[in-house]
């Protein structure tokens, strides 16, 4: 299917006849119905519910503890090496955790260990404003995850 | 390409044009041999942006390489995607179920449209026409929420996984893409009346960077660049990857291989995918998500090339694998590296003002190219 | 004491509110051109520095002032410094020929509604806008760096060109009026009944075309076109000259829109100056309608600003001398032969 | 070990992509080449092995394209391509030593010289006692 190559004839040169139906198209959207800028800070964006944004840690909502049987599977599975796992076994043999760093400076976001994650423990919430003072707090321990990132509000 | 004197014999001005500046898309640096306002010679210096994407390839998991894969081409995400998870899965010799194929044809085709909006956004913008650049980026926002609410990122979407694809369609999906199909003809036709037709745009493109079909050919030029010169080729119907076979849609090619023809194919195409993601969404099965195949991925030891139709052109894997979960070399054959090759034949002879619009019509990602 | 006063007293108030007023109109010309292409590229524009953004100019001029002024080491240091007021003051000093109103008398006193009445208006205004493009050319070669160069030939090449073709779109008006003071073009207009615009269409196209091209903008902006020589003949410059030649810009832009009204659509009169039942439009001052035309005028160098491309340096030449030139010529031959037919000046 | 492969003969006008790989049990490089002919809407894949210190034969006098592809193959591999108009690197700079596609080459260690080298800085990256994953390494990551 060749392309067609449209051409101005002479009379539509003489009259401007392409230029003007450019300026009538621009000077159609000038309606503040057309409008589509966000004024950030005053109107919030509206974030799709699977949004991959900061990590969190959750907490069985009945017992309180910590979901996550520290088996490192997101550790393995993450390709920027973010996670650290640390457990130490509890009488009763079984793992428990202990501590948990996320680098958040290295992360991508790309939702590997939230996949790799067999309880819905670790999860990628809808946090977009992750902008901190200092690289050292970008490692988020484990206190921190369970309370997800907390967005500065702008205030101003 | 001459190489007589320059006209009053001066020596020639080496004006470069550098990797920070405004119109070259990324980190390109373009050496010019200017005689004058004439483009005597362009040399192209890259690799501003080179991340080692290959090396990386052997050292991370097959499913540890494909969140890197995005970064490559980052404006088309999605075809890097698939055409890596489909090189996979052919060594595997599995396929993906049908109802991630119909998925991923859909989301492939949404992601075609934004690269060529986001390209012709650029394009026009170069060449002086502003206000195209923030239509189309309207209308790319439109696909930028479907992909958030798909699959929860915007531009590395990381959408596929190998085997078929991780997130089931969120339920306002199918009437969000049928409200955007249903109107975007018609901002085509919008983005045509600025452009098309004005005389302007016209003496700015026709008879610029125009390449022949033998020669774009032995450089190896591919997509909408090589079907500017009226090469009748393209891989989706070449070699029908996915379910390309199912859908019926064609395949828009020039005539002269220059600038303005290059904007008329890309333009058609935008149509085409819009044809496409309209049947897609009425026609997607049920069915599983995922192929069944074990958690740790383990191809069989050899090597295997599949190429898709990316939106800047054949986007090819040739991965050796020796049996082990690492891939032994995943080399990746970028579209735009190769494109750019193009760029020193288009500009010779042309004006200063010409190289910023043979470097929109090349629509080269600086991602891809430096790898 | 009554010529003090005439001679001294009241031109210096006059000069005073001329370039008060126009410091403050371009300073809001720049949030104008912000606005409205905005909205024409459907979004918002400033809106963060006060309300809606009203405040935004007078931020601008204020980190103008505060910004760091860099001079390139091996640059010509004098004449860098003297360029932008090279092109800065002709486009100001035009405005005293400019005609705003009609003369109206203030507390018993008969004032002009301009600076001054020079009887060889028009000349004036041609002569002295050409000047400006000493100071682009001085500018771009003091920062001793290819892409300023390359700019500043450029535009010098582009405005010497159109602004040929400028003077002789002028000519038909001035012969049609008999006069080359402008306060005199518009009282001819009165007299005649029409604006010239009706009685030379093809001159009007032709004054605003090589007006806009004159001033470096909207289609012809080539010289100082980001996408490809980075800012054209201005690159180096930075804080409070650039400053002097962005306003150098504003102003050329309101000189070339004025000079529009003034000879094609009768400075201050209103829209049908003669016709009795229309009476009620007399209420609107006069200087309130050159002020509303020289909007329109502003507003259509956005829109063009907005909606077009920008032409190739050499296709840009090829409009200037081989269409708009022998256009400029045609019109003044015919234009001549209808005068003398028509029975000499009015 | 020279060969050209003419154009005509297959139809194959079309290098699609040209690579190597490098087989460091045998010392060997293995060159791919992948052709692709319009006509017969087919792709041809031909492997070639070399010795790591041979030169090959350029194809640039057959397909334009292998003119970056084979700069970018030295540029990762170190192979010398006879007949190549102009074989620099392409997108490491000049002055960098090593190559980085092979398999003996310590990516990390190499990064951090270099950046102390030349921009004086210890550069942030974590790097990992032992060799590439080949020789099952331990990972320990000094505690910065």
């Amino acid at each position: 299917m060749i392309v067609k190559r449209p051409d101005l004839s002479f009379l539509k040169k003489i009259f401007f006849y392409d230029l003007i139906k450019g300026l009538l198209l621009t000077f159609s959207y000038q309606r503040p119905s057309e409008n589509y800028t966000e004024q950030y800070p005053k109107e919030r964006a509206k974030v799709a519910e699977r949004f991959r944004g900061a990590p969190r840690l959750n907490n069985d909502p009945v017992t309180g503890e910590t979901l996550c049987i520290a088996c490192n599977l997101c550790a393995l599975a993450c390709p920027e090496h973010c996670i650290e796992v640390g457990w130490e076994r509890d009488p009763a043999g079984k793992k428990a955790l202990t501590t948990y760093t996320f680098d958040l400076s290295r992360c991508m976001f790309c939702g590997l260990c939230e996949d790799a994650c067999p309880t819905p423990c670790l999860e990628l919430t809808q946090e977009f404003e992750l902008s901190l003072y200092g690289r050292r707090d970008m490692k988020l321990d484990r206190q921190q995850l369970e309370a997800g990132v907390q967005p500065l509000i702008y205030t101003k | 390409m001459s190489t007589k004197e320059t006209l009053f014999d001066a020596s020639e001005l080496t004006v470069s044009m550098g990797p920070q500046h405004p119109s070259t898309h990324g980190v390109l640096q373009v050496k010019l041999k200017l005689d004058g306002e004439r483009v005597i010679d362009a040399e192209c210096v890259i690799g501003y942006l080179h991340r080692g994407v290959e090396k990386l390839g052997e050292n991370q998991t097959y499913g540890q390489f494909v969140p890197t894969l995005d970064r490559m081409d980052y404006i088309a995400a999605v075809s890097n995607c698939l055409g890596y998870c489909e090189a996979i899965e052919k060594m595997l010799g599995i396929t993906a179920p049908p109802r991630a194929q119909y998925i991923r044809v859909l989301m492939t085709e949404l992601n075609r449209i934004t690269s060529h909006l986001l390209w012709l956004g650029t394009h026009a913008l170069d060449i002086g026409a502003m206000t195209v650049f923030l239509y189309a980026f309207r209308e790319r926002e439109e696909i930028l929420k479907i992909f958030e609410n798909y699959c929860g990122a915007r531009l590395t979407t990381h959408m596929f996984r190998i085997g078929g694809t991780q997130y089931e369609l969120y339920e306002g999906f199918e009437d969000q893409v049928r409200t955007f199909i249903k109107d975007f003809p018609k901002k085509v036709d919008e983005y045509e009346t600025l452009l098309t037709q004005n005389r302007i745009w016209i003496g700015r493109t026709r008879g610029v960077g125009a390449i022949t079909a033998k020669a774009a050919i032995d450089i190896g030029l591919t997509g909408p660049a090589l079907r500017g010169s009226g090469v009748n080729w393209d891989i989706r119907k070449a070699k029908p990857y996915a379910v390309y076979s199912d859908f019926e849609f064609d395949i828009p090619t020039g005539s002269t291989g220059d600038t303005y023809d290059r904007y008329m194919v890309r333009m058609e195409e935008m149509r085409q995918s819009a044809r496409i993601v309209s049947q897609a969404v009425e026609k997607i099965p049920a069915g599983p998500l995922m192929a069944k195949l074990s958690k740790i991925i383990k191809p069989p030891v050899g090597d295997i090339y599949h190429s898709i139709e990316s939106p800047k052109g054949e986007l090819g894997y040739y991965i050796v694998s020796d049996g082990s979960t690492m891939a032994y070399r995943a080399r990746v054959r970028p579209p735009s590296f190769v494109n750019l090759q193009a760029l020193k034949q288009m500009v010779a002879g042309h004006m200063v003002a010409d190289v910023v619009a043979v470097i929109g019509t090349l629509d080269i990602v600086l991602g891809e190219i430096d790898r | 004491m009554d010529f003090a006063i005439d001679n001294v007293l009241i031109p210096l108030i006059k000069i005073g509110v001329v370039f008060g007023a126009l410091s403050g109109v371009i300073a809001y010309l720049t949030l104008l051109e912000r606005k409205v292409i905005a909205f024409m590229q459907v979004r918002l524009g400033p809106m963060r520095v006060g309300p809606h953004g009203l405040l935004q100019p007078i931020a601008d001029g204020l980190k103008l002032m505060l910004k760091e002024d860099i001079v390139p080491n091996r640059a010509d240091r004098w004449i860098f410094t003297l360029a932008p007021v090279i092109t800065l003051v002709p486009a100001f000093i035009v405005f005293a020929v400019i005609p705003f109103g009609p003369t109206v008398d203030i507390f018993g006193r008969k004032v002009g509604l301009f600076i001054t009445d020079v009887n060889i208006g028009a000349l004036y205004v041609m002569a002295i806008s050409s000047i400006g493009i000493l100071g682009i050319i001085l500018g771009g070669w003091a920062s001793n760096s290819k892409y300023p160069l390359l700019g500043a030939l450029r535009s010098a090449a582009q405005m010497v060109s159109y602004e040929v073709a400028l003077g002789f779109s002028i000519m038909g008006v001035l012969m049609m009026s008999g006069t080359l003071s402008l306060v005199g073009i518009v009282e001819a207009q009165r007299d005649s009944h029409y604006w010239y615009v009706f009685l030379q269409p093809l001159g009007f196209i032709l004054f605003f075309i090589c007006g806009v091209a004159e001033t470096n903008r909207a289609p012809f902006d080539l010289p100082e076109a980001e996408s490809e020589l980075v800012a054209g003949f201005h690159t180096e410059y930075s804080g409070f000259r650039f400053s002097l030649f962005f306003l150098a810009e504003y102003a050329a832009m309101i000189v070339i829109s004025s000079m529009a009204v003034t000879l094609f659509w009768g400075g201050w009169l209103r829209p049908f100056p003669n016709i009795a039942a229309l009476g009620f439009l007399d209420i609107i001052p006069g200087i309130a309608w050159f002020a509303l035309k020289v909007l329109i005028f502003l507003y259509v160098y956005l829109w063009f600003r907005a909606s077009w491309p920008r032409y190739r340096y050499d296709q840009l030449m090829k409009v200037g001398w081989q269409v708009l030139m022998p256009l400029a010529i045609a019109n003044l031959i015919v234009t001549a032969i209808l005068v003398l037919a028509f029975g000499g000046a009015k | 070990m020279t060969f050209l492969r003419d154009a005509s003969i297959g139809q194959f006008t079309y290098l699609a992509d040209e690579t190597a790989v490098h087989w460091p049990k045998t010392e060997e490089f293995e060159l791919v080449y992948i052709l692709y002919s319009f006509e017969k809407n087919q792709y041809l894949r031909i492997k070639t092995r070399t010795k790591e210190w041979e030169a090959v034969q350029s194809v640039v006098s057959v397909w334009g394209t292998a003119n970056w592809l084979e700069r970018e193959i030295y540029d990762m591999f170190g192979i010398k391509f006879s007949g190549h108009p102009d074989l620099r690197r392409i997108l490491l700079p000049e002055d960098w030593v090593g190559f980085p596609l092979r398999k003996d080459y310590d990516l990390r260690l190499q990064d951090v010289e270099w950046v102390r080298k030349h921009l004086g800085i210890e550069s942030g990256q974590k790097y990992y006692v032992g060799e590439a994953r080949h020789e099952s390494p331990d990972y320990i990551t000094p505690t910065d």
